[in-house]
């Protein structure tokens, strides 16, 4: 069976560049229109159109006039049609595939499609490839489905920014890079995914271009990636090395090796390697700084990139490499350590988080430290699991925080909220759900994924991860109880203006914030733990394509334990947070930080975890500022110098000889050829006599 | 007989035989023909007086030719003053050498037959041989008018340069279309590509009909190459008095006089044998003695046609201006014969070598 | 045989003798005619070394348009006698004189001297066909389209080039 | 120029030795170098460049000739080829030279120096 797989990312590239001619166009047709009226208007200006492009200062709620309503029409058709199409089509391969994978035994082999050969270096030869396997299945499913309700929920979301068609075809690009990676058979096409969706993460942090801190957020992404990618390049390489081929084929060498046992050292350092990449990309510690930041982009961005598909493509590395990081055990371990850590501090961030957004972007980086322990206890399949359920629930309540800000009026402060849920009741719904699926209370999606990992964890003889990944279930809980707290419960603490321009969102958001938060209903049911009387459905179809993990059987009495533990955990930490939320003073003023009760109540901790544990700070002072001291230093003493001495000099040298020899040029052109002639003699003298 | 001297001996005879028929009989007649002609177009008698039909004209122009005074204006470049007519005269005259004028004429010399073919210089570069004299014939024009320090003669001069060299493009580029699709450069196997077979089932198989374009170019430029109305410019007596030859006079004018002429049946001659089939007529073989006189005949009737559309033309239209003939030249007949040649490419390339 | 030495002296004599003429020439139109008469000769000598068509090409561009186009110039700058003024510039006329009767001597001298005919390649597909009625045409023809297709495509962009300058250059005003 | 003429010029050994051609060209380059050397109008010595290219081109000629090699006649198509726009170029560039100052003597045009 053939699968036309090439068109799956085709599609959103073709919309990517419809899109983003015709904005351009009409960007190009609107700015000559602008322009045009401004100098009418100021006859008597010169020639700087400064006062046109700074002058006036665009908020949020007011960047720029919004498009036409054809032209919203078109980019919105052609934005979502294209990423829904290419859903369509991949449900249309999926759906056939894990059916046939599912009823054999063994599960399929991978579908393999060579789109175009890329190159060949000696006998190597290297293709675009797209690959369908249960792994890339499983990304493929999410990220279409999801990628399509928020490419329809920012449709209004972004109705009225002049930049409709910009964040569209952007959107539309970021859909074929992150299904590129998704799909690639081989890691250097994946990397042009990778690197494809790090360029629209970029792009649509900086959305606000003329915003500084959306710039610079956009910018610190930029860098915090490369250092991850500087890694990825050099992982990449070193797979190369160690099994002379970069395809996915190396997978099947590699599980091979295990079985041969045995690994060099050199396998340790690509694993590291490979995972630093994926530690850049997910946002994991230390490479974790620009994750927070990135929420400087529009709420569907946060929600798509940030939260449910990009992110992710980390743990996607690592899970894919499974079988070389199982050769391994030792990076396994610095994997599994980096990730509770992660999950442990970017936790204990969230919870002293005001901003309704970076509340749920530290809750982000969390649970991707969750993945990666699940990952680095050698769950795989329940890291992939979380990965899929997380998608779901994390986009609802991106989604629905977006939705909360457009009903404030983009303002994204917590403390200025309160008593929405009358006023947007859907959005409260649905919010609350997804709430209760990611504090892991059963039957919703987070709670079976959630202790899948901290069973795999607790099983693989790691007590001490269990126990992190238990503390930081508990403070999951609290912040997204007190989240929900502060922004539906109690009374509204914004102006009475701001109260009274409160509406729910319109069906374009709505509807998607539904069909997530069914998903997190229920996706959990996929793989309900056979303790419980499941299949482990999704699991079991993944184990094909990851490495051999051990199932460390524990009894079904320790599970039941384990899972009664997890759910008093959660219990506890919403308990507190309803309780240390539960009245919030009904004044109309927005309280100080040190008013908030976690600030209060907390000792010490409060304002360390209030200011993030400093860790910008301690950046700054500790890796930025000695580079710029030495940077200063090579600038002032090497470059300005030496190097611009050297050149300097040659110049002058040259200055020098022309000084010289230009009374040669007498400008007389017989003279000209009477040098030539005679040096024409000379050399054939030369040659002659010689 | 030694076939060397048979060939030298024929080829002589031949020489003789053209420029006998050019120089003598039809040259000095055609200054006749001219002005009869002239005289119909213009519903007048015209020279009718001496001889009869004024037949004895021609005559008495040459010896009025003779007997006047030779001038040479004070101030003029003397040498090449004189050489210019000559410059005018020689390359319109050798011309003829390779344009085959008949099929073959079989001589029996004491038992071996002879075949010869009525062409005096069969040359593999044929058709550059003919551009090359005519590109040289430019020289007499631009002399006459430098050497004679008038200004009227050197605005002459300097007029029949740039239009020379200018319709010399459009003309060879429109030549190429014709040995593109006789696959030679040589003129006799370019009649004898047109003697045989039909163009479209019906036609003749000659050049004019597939190469429309390239012919009606070429015949244009042939004017203008040869100074004719409506492209004589170089003379033009309404604005430069009588432009290069102004200041000539008596033999040397009567050359430039005939020059012209010369000039005409050559490229009469040559339009001919490019485009409408030489010699031959469709349907007849033209082989042996009198094949060979038929197609001599065939070819001069062919000729005098054109002869006579030069003299047709002349006393028909009126005269470009300087700017319109070089806009024609330049920006219609040269993308045009471009046109042709990319249209005979293909059609040689469609018909696989054989239109 | 006899012929084509007769005709090889009467052609260099009236090459030499007509580019001398060039040279002492004063008159500018005068030199121009002294040059067509030595590329008339030259053609004829391009035909002795059995190149027919690079002997017609010669005439048809260089006689024909290039030095026509000399001509055509001079008489529209209307440069009827060169400069009045003597040379003044006695060294280097002197010079001139020397560097041009070395080179020119050691030249002839050399390719005298290193003439000894090299052995005339016939089984190269290169090799000049001396037979058939089209003579060496259609060899040229062919080596322009496949050896040399490149230099030939470039030289027609070149010609391009050359035209639309030319067109710039004798622009009275550039607007 | 007649068929025979060149035919027989071609099949036959060389009548005259071929150094005599190239040495006809060698004295036409000295006369070309001469010419432009003591030339002033800046078209004469134009002229003489042209002279020293074809004695170039009948070198080649010759060398194709006693080599029986088409490579030296393709050269000396080139060179023509190339003559042209350079004279095209070259006589535009005079035109020009003389409108901006009335004179093409290259003695009075050293405008062109430090």
């Amino acid at each position: 069976m053939t699968y036309p797989l090439w068109l799956i990312p085709a599609i959103p590239l073709a919309g990517f560049l419809v899109n983003g001619l015709v904005a351009l166009a009409a960007g190009w047709q609107r700015a000559s229109a602008r322009t045009a009226a401004w100098r009418e208007a100021h006859p008597d200006a010169g020639h700087g159109d400064n006062a046109l492009r700074h002058g006036d200062d665009h908020g949020h709620d007011d960047h720029g006039p919004a498009l036409p309503y054809w032209q919203r029409l078109f980019h919105g058709v052609v934005g979502v049609g294209s990423t829904g199409l290419s859903g369509v089509l991949a449900f249309g391969v999926l759906v056939p595939y894990v059916r046939e994978s599912l009823a054999s035994k063994d599960g399929l082999p991978a579908v393999v499609e060579t789109a175009y050969h890329w190159m060949s270096a000696g006998p190597y030869v290297l293709d675009i490839a797209f690959r369908l396997d249960p792994l890339s299945a499983l990304m493929l499913s999410f990220v279409t489905f999801v990628g399509t309700l928020i490419h329809l929920y920012s449709i209004g979301y972004m109705q009225n920014e002049e930049g409709f068609g910009r964040f569209f075809s952007h959107m539309n690009l970021f859909m074929f890079s992150m299904l590129t990676l998704v799909m690639a058979n081989s890691l250097p096409v994946l990397f042009i995914g990778w690197e494809g969706v790090g360029l629209c993460s970029y792009l649509l942090i900086g959305y606000y271009y003329d915003k500084d801190f959306a710039v610079a957020a956009g910018k610190k992404a930029f860098i915090a990636n490369r250092v991850g990618d500087f890694g990825m390049v050099l992982g990449i390489f070193g797979i190369f090395s160690l099994f002379g081929t970069v395809d996915f084929s190396f997978v099947d060498m590699a599980r091979q090796q295990a079985v041969n046992g045995g690994a060099p050292l050199s396998v340790y350092a690509v694993c590291l390697l490979l995972f630093l990449g994926a530690c850049g990309k997910s946002a994991q510690v230390p490479l974790y700084v620009w994750l927070p930041d990135a929420m400087a982009g529009p709420t569907p961005v946060s929600a798509l990139i940030h939260a449910a598909t990009m992110v992710t493509a980390g743990v996607y590395l690592v899970a894919r490499c499974s079988a070389v990081f199982v050769l391994a055990p030792g990076a396994l371990t610095v994997v599994a350590w980096v990730g509770a850590g992660t999950a442990i501090f970017a936790a204990s961030i969230g919870l002293a988080q005001n901003d309704i957004k970076k509340v749920l972007a530290y809750s982000t980086v969390s649970q991707l430290g969750y993945m990666f322990l699940a990952c680095g206890v050698g769950a795989f399949g329940a890291g992939m699991f979380h990965v899929f359920t997380h998608a779901f629930f994390k986009a609802c309540l991106f989604l629905g925080s977006g939705s909360v800000i457009m009903a404030m009026h983009h303002e994204q402060d917590m403390r200025a909220m309160g008593g929405l849920k009358p006023k947007i009741p859907q959005t409260y719904w649905t919010m609350m759900i997804a709430t209760v699926a990611i504090a892991g209370i059963p039957p919703l999606a987070g709670f079976f994924s959630k202790d899948q990992i901290l069973g795999a964890a607790f099983g693989a003889g790691h007590p001490a991860l269990f126990a992190v990944g238990l503390v930081t279930a508990g403070m999951t809980a609290f912040y997204m109880f007190r989240l929900a707290r502060m922004t539906f419960f109690g009374t509204f603490r914004g102006s009475e203006e701001a109260e009274s321009h409160v509406h729910e969102s319109p069906a374009t958001m709505t509807v998607p914030l539904w069909v997530l938060a069914i998903g997190s209903l229920g996706l959990g049911f996929l793989g309900i733990p056979e303790v419980l009387g499941g299949h482990n459905t999704l699991i079991e179809f993944l184990a094909p394509s990851l490495a051999v993990s051990h199932p460390h059987e524990v009894s079904n009495a320790t599970e039941y334990l384990l899972m009664g533990m997890s759910v008093l955990v959660a219990v506890a930490g919403i308990a507190l947070a309803l309780r240390w939320y539960g009245a919030p003073g009904a004044t109309s003023e927005v309280p100080s930080v040190q008013a908030d009760a976690f600030y209060r109540k907390t000792g010490f901790l409060g304002p360390v975890v209030a200011n993030k544990w400093n860790v910008d700070e301690g950046i700054e002072a500790l890796v930025l500022s000695p580079f710029r001291k030495i940077g200063n230093v090579l600038w002032r003493g090497f470059d300005a110098l030496l190097i611009d001495g050297v050149i300097n000099a040659s110049a002058f040298m040259v200055e020098l000889t022309g000084d010289l020899t230009r009374f040669f040029t007498t400008g007389n052109v017989r003279n000209y050829v009477l040098t030539m002639t005679l040096g024409v003699l000379a050399f054939t003298l030369y040659v002659w006599i010689r | 007989m030694d076939p060397l001297l048979f060939d030298a001996l024929a080829a002589i005879a031949k020489i003789l035989f053209v420029w006998a028929v050019v120089l003598a009989a039809l040259l000095p007649n055609l200054v006749l023909l001219e002005r009869r002609g002239a005289a119909l177009i213009q519903d007048r008698p015209g020279p009718n007086r001496v001889g009869p039909f004024g037949l004895f004209q021609a005559l008495a122009d040459v010896v009025k030719m003779f007997m006047k005074e030779d001038m040479v204006p004070l101030y003029a470049d003397r040498l090449l003053y004189n050489l210019a007519p000559l410059i005018t005269m020689i390359p319109a005259l050798t011309t003829f050498a390779v344009i085959p004028f008949g099929s073959s004429i079989p001589v029996t010399i004491g038992g071996v037959t002879h075949i010869i073919p009525l062409v005096i210089a069969d040359v593999n570069v044929g058709i550059l041989y003919v551009f090359a004299l005519t590109s040289l014939g430019v020289y007499g024009l631009v002399l006459a008018g430098w050497s004679s320090n008038d200004k009227f003669s050197l605005m002459g001069g300097i007029r029949s340069s740039a239009q020379i060299i200018s319709y010399e493009l459009a003309m060879g580029i429109a030549a190429i279309g014709v040995f593109l699709a006789a696959g030679s450069l040589r003129l006799p196997a370019v009649v004898a590509y047109q003697h045989h077979g039909t163009f479209l089932g019906f036609l003749p198989h000659w050049n004019c009909f597939p190469q429309l374009i390239g012919c009606v170019i070429f015949v244009v430029s042939a004017f203008a190459e040869t100074n004719r109305l409506p492209f004589d410019l170089a003379e033009a007596e309404a604005e430069l008095v009588a432009g290069f030859h102004t200041e000539y006079s008596a033999f040397k004018f009567g050359m430039f006089f005939m020059g012209e002429y010369a000039n005409m049946v050559a490229a009469s001659a040559l339009i001919v044998t490019l485009y409408f089939g030489g010699w031959s007529l469709p349907g007849l073989a033209l082989t042996g003695l009198w094949g060979g006189l038929a197609s001599i005949a065939i070819f001069a009737v062919k000729t005098f046609f054109f002869i006579w559309l030069f003299i047709w033309v002349r006393w028909t239209l009126p005269r470009f201006r300087y700017d319109q003939l070089m806009a024609i030249g330049w920006k219609v007949f040269l993308p045009l014969s471009l046109l042709n040649l990319l249209w005979t490419g293909w059609l040689v390339l469609a018909s696989g070598g054989r239109v | 045989m006899n012929g084509e030495l007769l005709v090889f002296a009467a052609a260099s004599a009236v090459a030499i003798v007509s580019a001398l003429a060039m040279l002492f020439q004063k008159t500018p139109v005068r030199s121009v005619l002294s040059l067509v008469v030595t590329f008339f000769a030259l053609a004829v000598l391009s035909v002795l070394l059995a190149a027919p068509f690079i002997a017609a090409l010669q005439v048809i561009v260089y006689a024909g348009a290039i030095l026509v186009l000399f001509l055509f110039v001079i008489m529209l700058l209307n440069l009827t006698q060169e400069a009045a003024e003597k040379e003044t510039r006695v060294v280097h006329r002197f010079l001139s004189v020397m560097g041009v009767l070395a080179l020119g001597g050691i030249l002839v001298g050399v390719t005298w001297k290193a003439g000894n005919p090299p052995v005339p390649i016939t089984t190269s597909p290169n090799a000049i066909p001396v037979l058939g009625v089209d003579g060496e045409i259609p060899l040229l023809g062919r080596l322009l389209f496949t050896d040399y297709l490149l230099p030939f495509e470039a030289l027609s962009v070149l010609l391009l080039l050359a035209v639309v300058g030319a067109l710039l250059l004798s622009k009275r005003r550039f607007e | 120029m007649s068929p025979a003429t060149s035919a027989a010029a071609a099949v036959s050994v060389m009548a005259v030795a071929p150094q005599a051609y190239l040495v006809v060209g060698t004295i036409l380059f000295a006369i070309g170098l001469a010419g432009a050397l003591l030339k002033r109008n800046a078209l004469s010595i134009f002229l003489s460049i042209e002279l020293m290219m074809n004695a170039v081109n009948l070198l080649f000629l010759a060398y194709a000739r006693m080599r029986g090699d088409a490579a030296g006649q393709m050269v000396v198509f080139f060179v023509i080829a190339i003559a042209a726009a350079e004279a095209a170029i070259g006589l535009a560039i005079f035109v020009a030279l003389f409108r901006a100052r009335q004179t093409v003597d290259v003695d009075k045009i050293n405008f062109l120096k430090w």
